[in-house]
């Protein structure tokens, strides 16, 4: 992924990538230059816990991990009344294909996260807050690593953050480069230093996570937004947004289009405007063919659905989801077999084996796409493979049975005839 | 009385019937002994070790075991042929062989003769194709039951 | 009830169950069954095979039996289309990367994965890739082999090796289609319940070097019946071979499995009890000896009864039983250990009675207990005093011994026995195994052994467990009790009480009557 | 040398008599295999030379020499020996009486072809026959087998109750050629009836012959009248045979087909005579000589009565491969209730023609 300029171009008031032209702004003198840490300031000593996490409520703000959950609502799901310790979980295990948003996050910014994981832990009460981190992300988590250490010792994290008694210890913990661990119970188990396996639900995290506590999970996008609401309030944040989806977005833009990179943009703005307007097009001589709107486990969109409103539910009503927001546009030069294949293989490679529809299906579905992309396809196997993928979705312990199957089913639905051609002439 | 009378012509009639079979073979014995052939023969016997019918293609004649490529039988001793014999006459004995790829064989098999019927069933049971029953060995008789008893050789022969 | 019960339907049943069952067990109330491979009731459910799913009235999934705990008013369809379906492609999918090598698995006939192709599946393949290679002959303890090209990854070994024995010894090691069960780093499961990852395994991926190979399920005939070898008094299930007609020895006993009782041994048997049958079957006496002048005479039951009852019955009449001498052993069941107690201790007043037993073991804290032996509280519960064996005070002015069982040659050394036994003129042995004690006896009386028998045992904590009779008696040999009353019957004591007592259920009923115990 | 001659004439009459019982059961075997479309027996060689099987009955016999002679346990030995001898001598004594041909001149002496012409040789012969009855009785009893015992008795009383029909069947025709003396029978059968029939018994004794063929089968105790013996289904008397002594019984039964057949051809069918054949030659009806020299007309009349007698043999076995068994009941109203009222209404009709032509 070529790594572009492209967040420097404004559109519209940013939240998250404001400051993202400062080269130090991962310094800490730096981003308190630039206001850093006065929404903590305000949350800590301003606001009570109930007062941020309403703020939160109001503000509609929904995780960007890709499920979309209303933030302030998993919080208020973990018990008050518990003797248990509490811990909040960040999620920057960033693996689905074609994201790349929490990456800039924690480089350009990593205080802003800090200072989000700070007012949450507050809100919930919570002491101890680990950030697990991708495993290729080492540099990331150097990063990080080094702002927690300068945040801790201008006295925003450790014992009694700003003299009000609210101690937090943030850990920083690596992945070790399984995509079933950006799964929410995965990464407990991880965490807790077993196998990346999901865990059945209910309990949920929020009752019963790390450690047998209540645990809140967010994504890295989640809480960087969380400093933004304190500071300017719910309404404004709402305001950028849609109705009951607040803020901002970070859409990662991939593939042949001219300006690929991260753009932040209003939630609701539509994919032809991010694509066409925002991403500059498609390189010169390339057509669209297809975009894959939510990273790789998002069901794909044809050229000509692409006038649609990226939000969660728009989405959802085209059969397709916003995910992580990252957009993957595919060109009329691609061959659809090859995105399966690639779509293919990274759910077989990533499956963790626990469950049998997932550990089986999509090594089955691999191999056929294989078969098929090596030339020897034989008549019936697109139907095979979306009679495979269905059988897959819905039945798994975990989402990443439909996010394995999704893809799939999308692609051999809507490019049914460009698929069974190669099936023909035998050619991949 | 009368009715005893029917049954007296009854029993004439009965008695040239056979008298015609009588005449009309000991005809074309006659014939043949005196070397005229006819397309008619006298008998229908078969002078069985001498002439020999064509057996059937499905016929069930005596067992045998079917070979690997490597000469090891195909058996893998799964006993379904003992399970499914009626008359029991099958008796297997597994091992284990050192080939992961093929893991179970038979070291002991053996069929006793005086017991099977020939109903086949073991045949259709195997899953493995390894017995079959074509050999045309139809000539089974022995002077000993121990000749009767088949085992691992006398079957892979 | 209203508070206490939960009223759901599955599959039109109305059933009313406890707060937090879950619909697999709320199923099981109702009497249906809902095919599940991972999920065990002894373990946390893991929910990994996927093919207990359910459809819920309202949810737009489908839902897991085995780990979705029921809500009241819950509307539960097990077979409805959608289901079927789910777990036709769940078993597709197990097939898919199964090697069907049924005809060589030692499960089959007892196997899940076939049990539910027979009622869900029924499909053609339609996987036409290459299967996944995998290792087939894997050693992960001394007597277990995993073969993981069967495996179904539904990790109940892994359970069990981390939740009830607590040793952790497998693991599922790699992921996806790579996901394997291993030992780490070649430690081999060693444990003294291993042997139950064998009936765990629902399909053959654990197999027993014990059973591996030897038959196929279907010929045998499975019985319930109590582990002899400690105190527990597990209940296990014994799986025994009538045996080819034609071919002599193939009648024995294959394996022993555990059977539920939640009481004693929950789901579990030790290796101990497990591995331990072939000492059951191995050295049987079976014949009936008179040791005539040196000369083994063989005999027939009547005749040696009577023969021996010639001897006691002159001291029973004449009050004059002081030199006679008993050995009794607490592996015979309540019913002999009774008999034993009236004939011998209340009918003929003996003094010197003694028991046998075998040396005790160490227990392993959690099933095998110590003491070897599967009925000493019932020789305690009916007043005999476990008096062992001391050479000396039984070869003292004794005419007569007779000995129960072969365990006193296991006790005291050869040359001692000897010396001491000499002195004695007659005696007798009651024994179901051959043991060294023949060469100094005169009288050998074959018992069978206590799988042949019927009657119940008591165990450590006081529970009386009936059980009945695996496999035919071996040779002439017959149950120790029936010796007891046919010797009653010949010494002529007590005719009538003694010759009412046909069947071990009768004798069991006149011990509740005179001992409250055993009411 | 009168001596001299009778013991040749016993020689050849007994080597023709046991030849050809041996060859009938090759004969049977035989028959029956063409009857019934097959080949039978031609497996037995000697030195790979099967000739039609014609080495048969020497296998047999062979293997019944060779047999084990077993005597049932607390059955009477002797007894159990004798019986098969006795029956086999009351049939085979029976020979001695039958005419093979007319009376030869050898070197002046007239040698008749018959072994002892007794005047009363055909009460001999059915006196003989009757005898063979204890032969049954005693193996079916000396057996100590109740099943065989049944046998016997069945056979003893199948027996008597056919003895009677043939007694009486034979009235009539001792009515018509009054005598008892075989020889005289059947010189008495060589005359013509109405200018050109042969005068056989046959002509003149029809229902009588009836009878007699009837009654004669039932003598036999062969299929259809095998109650006796019941060879699968219902135990015969000869259950505890075995070896020569079966052999014998097996014989016998062959012996009294021949004995039955040269009793029909005696008494029926004219013996030796052959139609229109005197001491001199041919003398047609219709006119026609055919002189011919006298050994010739000896030779021809004994081939004459071979011929007759090797017919009825074997239509006696083609009988017995045609019919079922009879039931027991059916047996006992045939012999009652059917031939032996014939055979007096034979004796009453017989009697009124004799008085009507005198």
């Amino acid at each position: 992924m070529a790594c572009s300029k492209a967040w420097t171009r404004h559109v519209d008031e940013k939240i998250l990538t404001e400051h993202f032209g400062l080269a130090n702004l991962y310094e800490i003198e730096a981003y308190l230059e630039r206001g850093g840490y006065r929404a903590v300031t305000k949350a800590l000593q301003e606001m009570t816990p109930d007062g941020i996490m309403d703020e939160v409520k109001k503000a509609g703000l929904r995780g960007r991990g890709g499920a979309g959950f209303p933030a302030g609502m998993k919080w208020s799901f973990v018990p008050k009344t518990s003797d248990k310790p509490k811990y909040l979980c960040v999620n920057a295990d960033e693996g689905e294909p074609g994201t790349f948003k929490d990456r800039y996050i924690l480089t350009h910014n990593p205080h802003l996260l800090i200072e989000g994981i700070i007012i949450a832990s507050f809100s919930v009460g919570i002491h101890a807050a680990y950030v697990y981190i991708r495993g290729e992300y080492e540099a990331v988590a150097q990063r990080l690593e080094q702002a927690l250490a300068q945040a801790a010792q201008k006295g925003y994290l450790g014992k009694s953050i700003l003299e009000t008694g609210f101690d937090l210890d943030v850990f920083v913990h690596r992945g070790a480069g399984a995509y079933i661990c950006g799964e929410e119970t995965a990464l407990l188990e991880s965490l807790e230093g077993k196998r990346g396996h999901p865990r059945l639900k209910p309990p949920f995290p929020a009752t019963v996570g790390l450690f047998q506590c209540p645990t809140v999970i967010n994504n890295v996008e989640t809480l960087a937004n969380i400093p933004a609401i304190i500071q300017k309030g719910a309404p404004w944040f709402l305001d950028k947004g849609l109705a009951k989806d607040g803020g901002t977005r970070i859409f990662g833009v991939s593939g042949p289009v001219v300006r690929p990179g991260i753009y932040e943009l209003p939630v609701g703005t539509s994919l032809r405007e991010i694509i066409y307007t925002h991403a500059g097009g498609l390189k010169p001589g390339k057509k669209l063919k297809a975009v894959i709107p939510g990273g790789m486990s998002a069901p794909i969109l044809k050229a000509d659905e692409i006038d649609i409103k990226m939000d969660f539910d728009s989405l959802a009503g085209v059969g397709s989801m916003l995910g992580s927001a990252a957009v993957i546009v595919i060109d009329e030069a691609t061959p659809i077999l090859d995105v399966l294949k690639k779509v293919a293989k990274f759910y077989a490679h990533e499956s963790c084996g626990q469950c049998t529809p997932c550990r089986i299906g999509t090594s089955w579905i691999h191999k056929i796409i294989k078969r098929m992309s090596a030339g020897h396809g034989e008549k019936g196997d697109v139907d095979e493979l979306v009679r495979l993928a269905s059988n897959i979705k819905g039945k798994t312990l975990c989402p990443m049975g439909d996010a394995a199957s999704l893809p799939v089913l999308s692609l051999a639905q809507k490019f049914k005839n460009e698929l069974e051609s190669c099936l023909k002439d035998g050619s991949g | 009385m009368i009715r005893s009378l029917g049954y007296f012509w009854e029993l004439i009639k009965g008695s040239l019937i056979t008298a015609r079979h009588f005449v009309v073979n000991m005809w074309f014995h006659t014939l043949k002994l005196f070397g005229i052939k006819t397309k008619r023969r006298g008998a229908v016997t078969i002078q069985y070790p001498e002439q020999k019918k064509a057996l059937a293609s499905r016929h069930r004649s005596l067992q045998r075991l079917l070979k690997r490529q490597d000469l090891k039988p195909r058996c893998v001793s799964c006993m379904l042929c003992v399970t499914v014999c009626p008359s029991e006459c099958i008796y297997v004995e597994a091992a284990e062989d050192p080939d992961p790829d093929i893991q179970k064989y038979p070291s002991t098999f053996i069929i006793d003769l005086s017991r099977c019927c020939f109903c086949g069933f073991c045949v259709e049971a195997c899953p493995e194709d390894a017995i079959r029953m074509d050999t045309g060995k139809i000539d089974l008789a022995q002077s000993t039951r121990q000749d009767l008893i088949y085992d691992l050789d006398k079957l892979l022969k | 009830m209203e508070s206490a019960g939960m009223k759901i339907v599955i599959d039109d049943r109305p059933v009313e169950v406890e707060e937090g069952t879950t619909i697999l067990q709320a199923a099981k109330q109702a009497g249906l069954h809902i095919p599940h491979l991972c999920f065990h009731p002894a373990f946390v459910p893991e929910g990994s095979c996927r093919i207990c799913l359910v459809e819920i009235e309202g949810l737009p999934k489908l839902e897991l039996a085995c780990a979705t705990a029921v809500r009241d008013g819950m509307k539960i369809s097990t077979q409805s289309p959608r289901v079927r379906e789910a777990r036709r492609g769940v078993l597709e999918f197990l097939m898919a990367d199964h090697p069907l090598d049924c005809p060589i698995c030692d499960k089959a006939g007892e196997c899940k994965l076939q049990d539910y192709y027979q009622e869900y599946g029924l499909f053609e393949g339609a996987f036409k890739e290459a299967k996944e290679k995998r290792d087939k002959i894997i050693k992960i303890a001394e007597k277990l082999i995993l073969d993981r090209e069967r495996c179904i990854l539904c990790t109940r070994c892994v359970r069990f090796l981390s939740e009830i024995t607590k040793t952790q010894e497998l693991g599922v090691f790699r992921r996806g289609i790579h996901s394997e069960i291993s030992t780490y780093e070649d430690a081999p499961v060693q444990n003294n319940y291993s042997g139950n990852l064998v009936d765990l395994c629902p399909v053959g991926a654990i197999t027993d070097t014990e059973f591996r190979f030897k038959t196929r399920t279907w010929f045998l005939a499975q019985s319930e019946s109590i582990c002899p070898l400690c105190s527990r008094g597990c209940n296990i299930y014994v799986d025994y071979h009538p045996g080819f007609t034609r071919i002599p020895g193939t009648a024995k006993i294959y394996r022993i499995r555990a059977r539920e009782n939640l009481e004693v041994n929950g789901r579990w048997i030790c290796d101990f009890g497990r591995y331990g049958f072939p000492s059951l079957e191995k050295d049987r006496g079976d014949k009936i000896l008179w040791k005539k002048e040196g000369r083994d005479t063989i005999m027939s039951w009547e005749k040696i009864l009577s023969l021996l009852a010639e001897k006691l019955r002159p001291r029973h009449r004449t009050k004059n039983t002081s030199n006679i001498a008993v050995v009794a052993n607490t592996w015979m069941t309540n019913e002999e250990l009774f008999l034993f107690k009236k004939i011998f201790k209340d009918d003929l007043g003996l003094k010197k009675i003694f028991f046998a037993d075998p040396r005790p073991g160490s227990g392993d804290g959690f099933l095998l207990q110590a003491e070897r032996t599967p009925n000493a509280r019932a020789a305690k519960e009916m007043g005999l005093e476990l008096n062992p064996v001391n050479l000396d005070d039984l070869s003292k002015n004794t005419d007569v011994l007779i000995i129960f069982g072969p365990f006193l040659a296991d006790l005291h050394d050869p040359s001692s026995l000897k010396n001491d036994l000499d002195k004695i003129r007659t005696k007798v042995l009651v024994s179901s195994h051959r043991s060294g004690l023949e060469s100094y006896v005169d009288f050998i009386l074959p018992a069978s052994g206590i799988l042949e028998k019927t009657g119940s045992l008591t165990n450590r904590d006081g529970l009386v467990q009936k059980f009945s009779a695996v496999c035919p008696p071996c040779g002439d040999s017959r149950p120790e009790w029936s010796v007891l009353i046919e010797l009653a019957k010949e010494l002529r004591i007590n005719a009538g009480y003694y010759s009412r007592l046909t069947q071990p259920e009768v004798i069991l009923k006149e011990m509740g009557k005179e001992i409250a115990f055993f009411r | 040398m009168d001596i001299v001659i009778v013991l040749i004439k016993i020689v050849l009459a007994l080597v023709w008599f046991l030849v050809l019982t041996l060859y009938l059961t090759w004969l049977e075997r035989k028959e029956s295999a063409v009857i019934q479309d097959r080949v039978g027996a031609n497996r037995a060689s000697i030195f790979g030379i099967r000739i039609l099987g014609l080495f048969q009955p020497f296998a047999d016999a062979i293997k019944m020499i060779f047999k084990e002679d077993f005597v049932p346990a607390f059955s009477k030995k002797f007894l159990h020996t004798l019986a098969p001898f006795l029956s086999f001598f009351f049939v085979a004594i029976c020979i001695t009486a039958m005419p093979f041909g007319n009376d030869i001149m050898v070197g002046g002496r007239t040698i008749s072809l018959q072994i002892f012409d007794a005047n009363v040789g055909l009460l001999f012969v059915l006196a003989m026959l009757s005898l063979g009855i204890y032969g049954i009785l005693l193996s079916g009893w000396a057996s100590n087998n109740r099943y065989s015992l049944l046998g016997g008795i069945r056979g003893a009383a199948q027996l008597i109750s056919y003895e009677v029909a043939l007694g009486l069947s034979l009235v009539g025709l001792i009515m018509v050629f009054p005598s008892l003396k075989l020889s005289e029978i059947v010189q008495s059968q060589g005359g013509l009836l109405f200018g050109f029939l042969p005068k056989w018994g046959v002509f003149l004794q029809p229902l009588g012959f009836i009878i007699f063929l009837f009654a004669a089968l039932a003598e036999t105790k062969r299929v259809p009248f095998d109650l006796p013996e019941g060879e699968s289904e219902i135990i015969g008397f000869f259950t505890e045979y075995g070896g020569l002594k079966w052999g014998l019984f097996m014989m016998t039964d062959f012996m009294e087909i021949i004995i039955v057949s040269t009793l029909l051809t005696t008494l029926f069918f004219g013996g030796w005579q052959v139609p229109w054949l005197s001491a001199d030659g041919f003398q047609f009806p219709w006119g026609g000589q055919w002189q011919m020299a006298r050994w010739l007309v000896i030779i021809f009349q004994v081939l004459a009565f071979n011929i007759k007698v090797f017919f009825f043999c074997w239509l006696q076995i083609l009988i017995r491969w045609t019919y079922p068994r009879f039931r027991y009941d059916q047996l006992m109203d045939m012999g009652w209730k059917l031939l032996v009222p014939l055979s007096l209404v034979n004796i009453v009709g017989t009697g009124l023609l004799l008085m009507v032509i005198k």
